[in-house]
C-alpha cells in the first residue's frame, strides 16, 4: 500500500499546485494550464486506485481516458474563448478582465 | 337564510370579483370604475350587517362555518409509516371559514371603514383604475384574515393584504411614499415570517391527526384551527411524549414568542412601531384610513386568536410582560404625541397609545379585558378612520396638516371642525363616545389582575387629553392665517362618510351592548381553560 | 533480445541492452550517412547528373566529410537568441527520434522492446519532436526561423491526425497495436499484406508520413526559396547536424513502420520464399520505401502552404475516416476471421 | 510481469543513450571546433539585411485554430483505438455507435470547413 | 470481472430522448452551415424548440411506460449498460423540467436575440441542445463516469453559449471566468470521485452503494475526503456561497437567454447529480454511515444557509437587473439545496417532491423574469434596474405578468414560489431543522425588498419614454406561460404533487438496483 500512498501524495501535491495556480496566477493561459494540472492529478489518482486500490479493475483507467478527453475539449474551448477575448482586450492578464465588476 | 349559502366566502370574494371587473373596464371611464368599486365595497358591508343580524351568540359561528378540502398534499410514505398501519399520509391545507364573536365585530369594522374609505377616495387624483383594483383586492385580504379558520389560509390572506397595501402606499402617497412602502413591506414581511414559522411548528406537531376511513387510516398534518385547538387543549397529548402530537414546552414557548413578535409588529408594540409612523405620515388619506382603521387590528386579532386561544398557558405566564408592554405603549405614544407638530404624527402616536390599551385588555386574562380589547380595536378603528378622513379633507384644502401652520379653521370650515372636535373627544375617551367604552372595559379587566399597572396606564390617558385638546383646539380656534381664508367647507361626498362614522362612534358609545353581546360566549372556552390552569 | 524478455531484470541484461542500443545507434548513423549519399546520388541520377563522386571511391566518403566538417565548424549562437532553449532544441528533437527505434521489430526474433501499444508509442514520442522544432524556431529569435517553426508545427500536427487514423484499419484487422503481432498477422502471400486490403489507409499513411517528415513536396517549413532554411536558419555546426540526424532517423523509422504496418514486415511475398531470411525481406522493403521517398522528392514540386493544410484536413482526414468504416464493413462482410 | 519490466528497461536505456549521445558529441565538438565569436557573427540572420525589431512576435491566430482542431481529432483517436482493437468482439452495433461518434466529429470538421478555418490566406 | 454489457438496439428506445436531441443538434448544425447567409436563423431556433419538444414527448412516453410497469408489478426503472445509465422516474421528471425550461428559454429568445448582439444566432440556438443533453445525462446516470461526461457536456456547451456574443468583451470575459470556475469545479468533483472510486472500488453508483458501508469501516477518512471534495466542486458549480463570486459576473456578461439557461437548467442538473451522488450511494442503508451522513448533510445545510444569506445580502446592493437575478439565483440554489439536507425519517421522506416542486416554480419564475428582462433591455438598451422604470405605462400587461413573477420569486401567496417554499419549510420543521427554517424565512423577507425594487421601478417611477414597448410574440407567449404557471402552481399545487408522488419513490428510484 505504500505505492498507493506515494501516488496519492503526488496527486495531492499536483492538485494543490494546480489550485494554487488557478487562484494566484495572472496569465490566463497559465490559469488554464493549472486547471489541466488539477485534472491530471485526478488521472494519477484514478490510475493509482485502478492498480492498487481495493477491487483493482480497469474502471479507473477507463475513467482517466474520459477525463483526458474531456480535459482536452475543455482546454480547446478555454483557449478559443481566450482567443476571442484577447482580440477584444489585447491582454492575457486576468487582472485586467475586470469590466464586469462594478 | 344565510346559513344555506357560503356567506363568508361570498363576503370575502365579492371585492375580488370587483377587482376583476374593474380591471376589465376601460381606463377612461373613471366614474364607472369608481361606481363599481364603491358598489363592491358596500355589498360586503351589507352582507356583514346581515351576518350580524342573524348571528346568535349561543350558537357561535358554527352556523356559517364553511369547510372544504383545498389542498391535500401527499407526503411520501415509504420511510416507515407502514408499521403505523397508515394507508395514506398527507399534508392538509383546508379552506375553512368561520365567524365568532371575536371576528364578527372586526368584520363589521372592516366593512364600515372600507366603505367610508371608498367614498373618501375622491382624494385620489391619478391612476384610478389601478387604485380601485388594488383597493378591492385589499378588502378581500382583510375579510379573509378575520374569517379564515385555517392557519395557512390565514397566512395567505395576511400576505394578501401586504401586496396591495404596498402599492397603495407607494404609488398614491406623499413625498416619502416609496420609503414608507418599503418599510411597510419589510417590517410586515418580517412579522409574517415569524408567524409562518410559529404556524409551521404548530402544524408539524399539534396539527397531526389520524382519521379512520373505510379504506384505512389516514395520517395527516393539518393547519385547521379546530384540529389544533382540540389537540392543544388535549391534556393527554402533553403527557405522552412519544406522540408526534407532543409539543414540548420549549417549542410552545418558541411558537408563542414568535407569534407575539409577529403580531406585535403589526399592532405595533413599542420597539417595532417605527414603520407605522412613516406609513401614517406618507400614505394617502383613504389608505391610512384602512391602514390605521383595520390593518393594525389584525395584530390584535391574531394575538387573541392564535396567541390566546391556542397557547393560553404561555399567555398566562407572559401576561405581566404583555401588560407592561401595553403600558409602555400607552405612555410612550401619549408623551410623543404631545411633542408632535404634524397632526398626522399626533394621530400616529395616539394610535400607538391606543393599541397599548388593546394589549392591556389581552393581558388582563378575563372576560372584561378581552371584550375591552376587541371593543377598543373597533372603536379606535372607527375613530382613527374618521380622523384621517378629516386630515384628508384638510390637506386637500390647506395643503398642510401641521398644527403650527393651521388655526382658526372653525370660522371657515365649521362642519369639519365640529366633526374634528367630536372625533378628538372620542379619541381621548369622553364618556358617551365609543372610545370610552373600550378603555373602560380594558382597564376594568386589568384592574382585576394588575391594579398597579392601571394607575400608570391611566396616567397615559391624561396625556391623551393634553395632546388631543392641544392639537384640535389650536387647529380650530385662534387666528386664521390669511391664506386659508378662501377655503370652503366639505362637499357632500366627503360629509357623508364623516357623518356616518361619527354616528357609529356615538352609537357604540351610548349602546355598547350592540357589540359586547355578540362577544359573550366567544371567550367562554378560553376562560375555562385559563381558570383550570390557574386552579391546577 | 527476445530470449531475455522473460528473465528477471538484472544489471547483466541491462548491459546487453545497452550494447544493443549502442549498436543500433551505430547502424542508424551509418544509415543516415549513406542515406544522404544515396539521396544525392538518386536525385542526381534522376536529373541526369552524377551526384557526389569526388571524395572517396564513387564519392562514398562525401557525407563522412560533410559530417566531419560540421563537427569542427564554429558554433555560433545569435546574441538575441534564448540560449538555454536554443541549446536544448536539437537534443530534444533527437531524443524521441532515437527512442522510437526501441520498438521496431526487424524480424520475428529481432526486436528490442515489444510493447502492446507499439504504434501509439511511436506516435506519442514523435510528437515531442514537434515541440523541439517550435523551440528551435522560437529561441533563434529570427523571423524566418519562427515562421518555419510555426509552419512546421501546424503541418506536423495536421498530418498527425490522418497518420494516426490511417492505421486504425490495421488495428481493427489485427485486434492489436503490437507491431510484432501486426506483422505476424500478415503472414502468407503478399496479398495478405495490409497494403492491399488497406489500400486507402496505405495511401493516406504514405502521404501523411512524407509530410510528417517535412520532406519535399511538403517541406514548407524549410522552404529554401521562402524561408531560407526554416526553423534551423540560425543553427550551425553539430547542432544543425542533430536536426538533420533527427530528420533522417525519422526517415528510417517511417520506412520501417511502413514496412511493418503495410508491407508485411519480414514476411516473404510468398511462403515458399521463406528460405531467404526475414531480415533480408525486411531490408528490401525498407530500401524500397526509402528509395520511394527520394523518388518523390526528385519528382514532385513543393506544394503551396494553403494547399498543404487543406490537403490534410479536407482530403486525408475524410479519407482516413472512410477507410475505418470501409474496414469495419469489410470485417462484417467477410467475417471476423479475416 | 518480467516481460514488461524488461521492455521498460530497454526503453529507459534508449532514453538515457539518446540524452547522453548529443551531450557527448557536442562536448567532443567543443574540443575540436574553433570559437571566435564576434558581434557580426552573432547578429540575427536576415538574408544580409540589418535585422529590424524583435522577432519573437505574436504569430497568426490561425496556428491556434489548427492546434485546437488537432486537440479535438487527436483525442478522438483515444476512443477509436480501443474500439478498433476490440471491434471484432463488439459487433455491428458498435459500428453504429462509432458512426455516431465520428459523425459528430465530422460535423465539427464540416463546421470548421464552412467557417473557413482551413483557408490559409496569409503567412 | 463482469461480462461486458454493450448497448443494444433495444436500449435505443430508452435513450430515445437523448438520441433525438443529438440528432437534432447535428441536423440543425448542418442546416445552419448549409443555409445561405441572408436567411434568418430563427428557423434554427424553431427547429431547436421542435427538438426539445420531441424529446419531451419521448420522456413523457417513458414515464407512461414506467407507470404501466409499476402497475404490472415490474420494477419501474430500466438499467442500461449494466447500470451505468438508468431510466427511472427521478431522471424522467427532471428531464421534463430541463426540456420544458429550455424550450421556454429558446422560445423567449426567438425574436429578441438580435443579430448585432449575437452574430452567430444559429449556433446559439443549436448549442442549447447538447447542453440540455448533458443535463439529461446527469439526471439519469448510474455511474460516475457517465455523470462526469454529462456534467462536462453541459459545461462545455454552456461555456460556448456564454461567450457566444463574440463582439462583446463582456461576453468573452464572462465566458473565460466561467471556463475557469467551471474547470476548477470539475476538477474538484472529479478529484472527489476518484477518492470515492478508491474507497469503494467501483464507479457504478450501485457498486458504491453496496460497498460504502465497508468503505466507511475501512477508511473513513477517504470517504470524507471524497464527499467533501465533491461538495466543494458542486458548491462552485451551483454558485453556493462562499463559492458564488463568479456568478454575477458570468450572468451579467452572458446573453440574457443564456443567463436564464445557466440559472435554471445548469443548476437543476447539478442538483440532479447531487441527488444521484448523495442519495443513491445509500448512506442511509448502513449504521456505520450514519455519522458520515450527518456530517455531510450538515455541511450541505450550512452551505445552503450561507447561500441564502449571501445571495440575498449581495443582491440588495445591485443595480443591474441581471446581477440581481444572478444573486437571487444563488439564494434560490440555497433553498433548493435544503430538501436534500433533510434527514429521511419515518415522518419525512418527501424530499424529492419538495425539491422538484420548488424547482418547477423556480423554472417558471426565473425564465419568465429573464424573458421580461430581454424585452426591457431590448427596448431601453440597458440591463439596469432603472430600465424597468415606468414599464407599467409602456406595457401594462407585461408589467402585470412581471408582478406575478416577482411575487413568485419573493414567495408571496398564492404563487408557486410560495408553496414551494412552504413545503420545504414544512420539511425542515418536520425534521426539526428549525434554524434552517428560520434562515430561509428571514432571507425570504429580506428578499421582498429586493424583488419589490422591480415593482417600485415598474409602477412608481416614470421612464424616459412613454412609447409603447413592443413585445415580440414568442417572448410574450413565454412571459405569459410563466406568469400563469407561477400563479397556477400556487393555486393548485395538488395535481402536480399527486402526480410526482405517484411516480417517484425513494426506494425504487434511489435505493433499488
Amino acid at each position: 500500500m505504500t505505492m498507493l500512498g506515494s501516488y496519492l501524495t503526488l496527486a495531492a501535491v499536483l492538485f494543490c499546485l494546480g489550485l494554487y495556480g488557478v487562484l494566484t496566477k495572472r496569465n490566463a493561459i497559465i490559469v488554464l494550464l493549472s486547471i489541466e494540472l488539477m485534472l491530471n492529478a485526478v488521472n494519477l489518482n484514478l490510475v493509482a486506485f485502478a492498480k492498487y486500490g481495493i477491487n483493482a479493475s480497469l474502471r479507473g483507467q477507463v475513467f482517466s481516458l474520459f477525463t483526458m478527453t474531456v480535459a482536452a475539449a475543455e482546454a480547446a474551448v478555454g483557449i478559443a474563448v481566450l482567443i476571442s477575448l484577447y482580440r477584444r482586450r489585447a491582454t492575457v492578464n486576468v487582472d485586467e478582465y475586470d469590466e464586469l465588476r462594478r | 337564510m344565510l346559513e344555506d349559502i357560503p356567506v363568508l366566502s361570498i363576503l370575502t370574494f365579492l371585492p375580488l370579483l370587483g377587482t376583476l371587473i374593474t380591471l376589465l373596464l376601460p381606463q377612461s371611464r373613471v366614474r364607472f370604475i369608481r361606481g363599481t368599486a364603491i358598489a363592491f365595497t358596500f355589498l360586503p358591508l351589507l352582507l356583514a350587517i346581515a351576518l350580524y343580524v342573524s348571528y346568535e351568540p349561543i350558537v357561535g359561528g358554527g352556523a356559517f362555518a364553511e369547510k372544504l378540502t383545498w389542498l391535500s398534499i401527499p407526503l411520501n410514505t415509504e420511510a416507515g409509516l407502514a408499521d403505523k398501519g397508515a394507508t395514506s399520509y398527507r399534508l392538509l391545507f383546508d379552506y375553512r371559514m368561520g365567524v365568532d364573536g371575536l371576528s364578527l365585530p372586526l368584520v363589521l369594522l372592516t366593512g364600515a371603514v372600507a366603505s367610508m374609505a371608498s367614498l373618501a377616495s375622491v382624494y385620489i387624483r391619478k391612476r384610478w383604475k389601478l387604485y380601485y383594483a388594488l383597493f378591492l383586492l385589499l378588502q378581500t385580504g382583510m375579510y379573509g384574515v378575520f374569517l379564515a379558520r385555517d392557519l395557512t389560509l390565514f397566512f395567505i390572506f395576511f400576505e394578501l393584504t401586504l401586496i396591495p397595501m404596498f402599492f397603495l402606499i407607494g404609488i398614491w402617497g406623499y413625498f416619502g411614499r416609496e420609503q414608507a412602502a418599503n418599510r411597510f413591506l419589510v417590517y410586515n414581511g418580517l412579522g409574517s415570517a415569524f408567524m409562518l414559522l410559529a404556524f409551521l411548528i404548530l402544524i408539524a406537531t399539534a396539527g397531526f391527526s389520524a382519521t379512520e376511513t373505510a379504506s384505512g387510516t389516514t395520517l395527516s398534518f393539518s393547519g385547521s384551527y379546530e384540529v389544533l385547538l382540540a389537540n392543544l387543549a388535549d391534556p393527554n397529548a402533553a403527557v405522552n411524549q412519544d406522540s408526534i402530537m407532543y409539543l414540548s414546552d420549549n417549542l410552545k414557548w418558541t411558537a408563542f414568542i414568535l407569534l407575539v413578535i409577529a403580531f406585535g409588529i403589526k399592532l405595533p408594540i413599542f420597539p417595532f412601531h417605527t414603520w407605522m409612523l412613516k406609513v401614517h405620515a406618507e400614505a394617502a388619506p383613504p389608505v391610512v384610513m384602512i391602514h390605521s382603521g383595520i390593518l393594525l387590528k389584525m395584530g390584535a386579532y391574531g394575538l387573541l386568536r392564535f396567541g390566546a386561544f391556542l397557547l393560553p398557558g404561555q399567555l398566562q405566564s407572559w401576561a405581566p410582560v404583555l401588560a407592561t408592554l401595553g403600558v409602555i405603549n400607552i405612555v410612550y405614544g401619549a408623551i410623543l404625541a404631545c411633542a408632535q407638530k404634524e397632526f398626522k404624527l399626533v394621530l400616529a402616536y395616539s394610535s400607538i397609545s391606543h393599541m397599548g390599551i388593546v394589549l392591556l385588555g389581552i393581558a388582563s386574562l378575563n372576560e372584561a379585558g378581552f371584550e375591552g380589547a376587541v371593543f377598543q380595536s373597533v372603536s379606535h378603528g372607527l375613530i382613527s378612520a374618521l380622523l384621517f378622513l378629516i386630515v384628508g379633507s384638510l390637506h386637500e384644502r390647506a395643503e398642510t396638516t401641521r398644527i403650527d401652520e393651521l388655526g382658526g379653521l372653525a370660522s371657515v370650515v365649521p362642519f369639519t371642525s365640529g366633526i374634528l372636535l367630536t372625533a378628538g373627544l372620542a379619541s381621548l375617551g369622553l364618556p358617551g363616545l365609543s372610545g370610552f367604552v373600550g378603555e373602560f372595559l380594558s382597564f376594568l379587566g386589568l384592574f382585576d389582575s394588575y391594579p398597579w399597572l392601571v394607575a400608570v396606564g391611566v396616567l397615559g390617558l391624561l396625556f391623551a387629553a393634553v395632546y388631543v385638546l392641544r392639537s384640535v383646539l389650536s387647529m380650530t380656534y385662534g387666528p386664521l392665517p390669511d391664506r386659508f381664508a378662501a377655503i370652503r367647507d366639505v362637499r357632500f361626498v366627503e360629509a357623508l362618510p364623516m357623518i356616518a362614522l361619527t354616528a357609529l362612534i356615538v352609537l357604540l358609545g351610548v349602546y355598547p351592548a350592540l357589540m359586547t353581546d355578540m362577544m359573550s360566549h366567544s371567550f367562554d372556552g378560553l376562560l375555562k381553560l385559563l381558570q383550570s390552569k390557574v386552579g391546577g | 533480445m527476445q530470449r531475455f524478455w522473460n528473465d528477471p531484470v538484472s544489471w547483466g541484461h541491462a548491459g546487453i541492452y545497452l550494447l544493443g542500443a549502442i549498436a543500433i545507434l551505430a547502424v542508424v548513423i551509418v544509415f543516415v550517412t549513406y542515406a544522404i549519399y544515396f539521396e544525392r546520388k538518386v536525385i542526381g541520377w534522376m536529373q541526369y547528373r552524377k551526384g557526389p563522386n569526388r571524395t572517396g571511391p564513387l564519392g562514398l566518403l562525401q557525407t563522412v566529410a560533410d559530417v566531419a566538417k560540421l563537427l569542427i565548424k564554429e558554433d555560433t549562437i545569435p546574441a538575441k537568441a534564448d540560449k538555454a532553449l536554443f541549446i536544448l532544441a536539437p537534443a530534444l528533437a533527437f531524443v524521441p527520434s532515437f527512442l522510437v527505434l526501441a520498438i521496431i521489430p526487424y524480424g520475428l526474433n529481432l526486436q528490442f522492446a515489444d510493447l502492446n501499444v507499439g504504434f501509439l508509442y511511436y506516435v506519442a514520442l514523435s510528437g515531442i519532436t514537434t515541440i523541439a522544432i517550435i523551440l528551435g524556431g522560437w529561441s533563434s529569435n529570427n523571423k524566418y526561423a519562427l515562421l518555419g517553426g510555426m509552419r512546421s508545427a501546424a503541418q506536423m500536427i495536421s498530418y498527425e491526425v490522418p497518420l494516426v487514423l490511417s492505421v486504425v484499419g490495421i488495428a481493427m484487422m489485427t485486434e492489436s497495436l503490437n507491431l510484432r503481432e501486426i506483422v505476424i498477422h500478415q503472414e502468407g502471400y503478399f496479398w495478405h499484406w495490409n497494403f492491399l486490403p488497406q489500400i486507402i489507409g496505405f495511401a493516406v499513411f504514405v502521404v501523411a508520413a512524407i509530410s510528417e517528415l517535412n520532406r519535399t513536396p511538403f517541406d514548407l517549413p524549410e522552404a529554401e526559396s521562402e524561408l531560407v532554411a526554416g526553423y534551423h536558419v540560425e543553427y550551425s555546426g553539430f547542432r544543425f547536424a542533430f536536426f538533420m540526424l533527427t530528420e533522417y532517423i525519422y526517415v528510417y523509422a517511417i520506412a520501417c513502420l511502413a514496412t511493418i504496418l503495410f508491407l508485411g514486415g519480414w514476411n516473404p511475398p510468398a511462403p515458399q520464399l521463406d528460405f531467404i531470411p526475414g531480415l533480408l525481406w525486411f531490408a528490401l522493403k525498407f530500401a524500397f520505401i526509402v528509395f520511394f521517398l527520394f523518388w518523390i522528392r526528385a519528382t514532385l514540386p513543393r506544394l503551396r502552404v494553403d494547399q498543404l493544410m487543406g490537403m490534410a484536413w479536407k482530403v486525408l482526414l475524410p479519407l482516413a475516416i472512410l477507410n475505418i468504416f470501409l474496414t469495419a464493413l469489410g470485417i462484417e462482410w467477410w467475417g471476423k476471421g479475416g | 510481469m518480467e516481460k514488461y519490466a524488461n521492455q521498460y528497461v530497454i526503453v529507459t536505456i534508449f532514453l538515457v543513450l539518446g540524452i547522453v549521445f548529443p551531450i557527448v558529441v557536442l562536448q567532443i565538438g567543443k574540443l575540436l571546433r574553433p570559437s571566435k565569436p564576434n558581434t557580426e557573427k552573432e547578429t540575427t540572420y536576415e538574408s544580409g539585411n540589418e535585422p529590424v525589431g524583435d522577432s519573437q512576435i505574436r504569430f497568426n491566430v490561425r496556428y491556434y485554430l489548427y492546434a485546437l482542431m488537432f486537440v479535438i481529432f487527436d483525442v478522438e483517436t483515444v476512443f477509436l483505438y480501443p474500439w478498433a482493437v476490440a471491434y471484432k468482439q463488439l459487433g455491428l452495433f458498435a459500428l453504429f455507435e462509432m458512426v455516431v461518434f465520428v459523425g459528430l466529429l465530422l460535423v465539427g470538421l464540416i463546421y470548421a470547413w464552412r467557417k473557413k478555418v482551413f483557408q490559409w490566406n496569409s503567412i | 470481472m463482469q461480462a461486458l454489457q454493450t448497448l443494444t438496439w433495444n436500449d435505443t428506445w430508452y435513450l430515445a430522448p437523448e438520441i433525438v436531441l443529438a440528432a437534432f443538434t447535428i441536423a440543425l448544425a448542418l442546416l445552419d452551415l448549409s443555409l445561405p447567409r441572408r436567411i434568418d436563423r430563427d428557423i434554427i431556433g424553431w427547429g431547436a424548440v421542435l427538438g426539445l419538444v420531441t424529446a419531451g414527448v419521448f420522456v413523457g412516453w417513458h414515464i407512461h411506460d414506467l407507470g404501466a410497469w409499476e402497475k404490472a408489478g415490474e420494477s419501474p426503472f430500466r438499467n442500461l449498460l449494466d447500470g451505468s445509465y438508468r431510466v427511472d422516474d427521478f431522471g424522467n421528471l427532471l428531464k421534463l423540467v430541463f426540456l420544458g425550461a429550455s424550450a421556454l428559454i429558446v422560445l423567449a429568445s426567438l425574436g429578441t436575440v438580435k443579430k448585432e448582439e449575437v452574430p452567430i444566432k444559429g449556433e446559439f440556438y443549436y448549442l442549447v441542445l447538447p447542453a440540455v443533453l448533458g443535463a439529461m445525462v446527469m439526471a439519469s446516470s448510474g455511474d460516475l463516469i457517465t455523470l462526469f461526461i454529462g456534467m462536462e457536456l453541459l459545461g462545455i456547451a454552456s461555456y460556448i453559449l456564454v461567450g457566444v456574443r463574440k463582439s462583446s468583451g463582456l461576453s468573452g470575459e464572462a465566458a473565460f471566468k466561467y471556463v475557469v470556475t467551471g474547470g476548477t469545479a470539475s476538477a474538484f468533483v472529479l478529484y472527489g470521485m476518484s477518492f470515492l472510486y478508491g474507497a469503494t472500488g467501483s464507479t457504478r453508483l450501485s457498486g458504491i452503494a453496496q460497498s460504502i458501508g465497508d468503505a466507511v469501516e475501512g477508511s473513513k477518512a477517504l470517504v470524507y475526503v471524497a464527499f467533501f471534495l465533491m461538495i466543494v466542486g458542486f458548491a462552485l458549480k451551483l454558485a453556493l456561497a462562499p463559492f458564488h463570486a463568479w456568478a454575477p459576473d458570468v450572468y451579467q456578461g452572458a446573453p440574457t437567454p443564456v443567463t436564464s439557461f445557466l440559472g435554471v437548467v445548469a443548476k437543476a442538473a447539478a442538483f440532479a447529480m447531487l441527488y444521484r451522488l448523495f442519495v443513491n450511494t445509500a448512506l442511509y442503508a448502513y449504521a456505520d454511515t450514519a455519522q458520515v451522513r450527518e456530517d455531510l448533510f450538515l455541511a450541505l445545510a450550512v452551505l445552503a444557509a450561507a447561500a441564502m444569506i449571501v445571495g440575498v445580502a449581495g443582491a440588495l446592493r445591485q443595480q443591474n437587473a441581471k446581477r440581481l437575478l444572478a444573486l437571487s439565483g444563488v439564494a434560490n440554489a440555497g433553498i433548493l439545496l435544503v430538501p436534500l439536507t433533510l434527514d429521511i425519517t419515518s415522518f419525512h421522506s418527501s424530499l424529492f417532491s419538495e425539491f422538484i416542486y420548488y424547482l418547477l416554480a423556480y423554472v417558471f419564475m426565473n425564465v419568465g423574469a429573464f424573458a421580461v428582462l430581454t424585452v426591457v433591455s431590448r427596448e431601453t438598451g440597458s440591463e439596469e434596474l432603472s430600465g424597468f422604470a415606468g414599464l407599467y405605462h409602456r406595457a401594462p400587461w407585461t408589467a402585470a405578468a412581471m408582478t406575478a413573477l416577482i411575487c413568485s420569486l419573493a414567495g408571496l401567496p398564492v404563487t408557486g414560489g410560495f408553496f414551494g417554499k412552504l413545503f420545504i419549510l414544512f420539511g425542515t420543521v418536520q425534521t426539526k431543522q428549525y434554524w434552517l427554517a428560520a434562515i430561509l424565512l428571514f432571507t425570504t423577507v429580506v428578499s421582498y425588498y429586493l424583488y419589490f425594487s422591480f415593482i417600485r421601478q415598474m409602477f412608481m417611477r416614470s421612464g424616459d419614454t412613454e412609447r409603447q414597448t413592443k413585445v415580440p410574440m414568442a417572448t410574450g407567449l413565454v412571459v405569459w406561460i410563466c406568469a400563469i404557471a407561477s400563479v397556477a402552481l400556487g393555486v393548485l399545487p395538488k395535481p402536480i404533487l399527486e402526480w410526482v408522488d405517484g411516480l417517484f419513490s425513494v426506494s425504487l428510484d434511489f435505493l433499488s438496483r
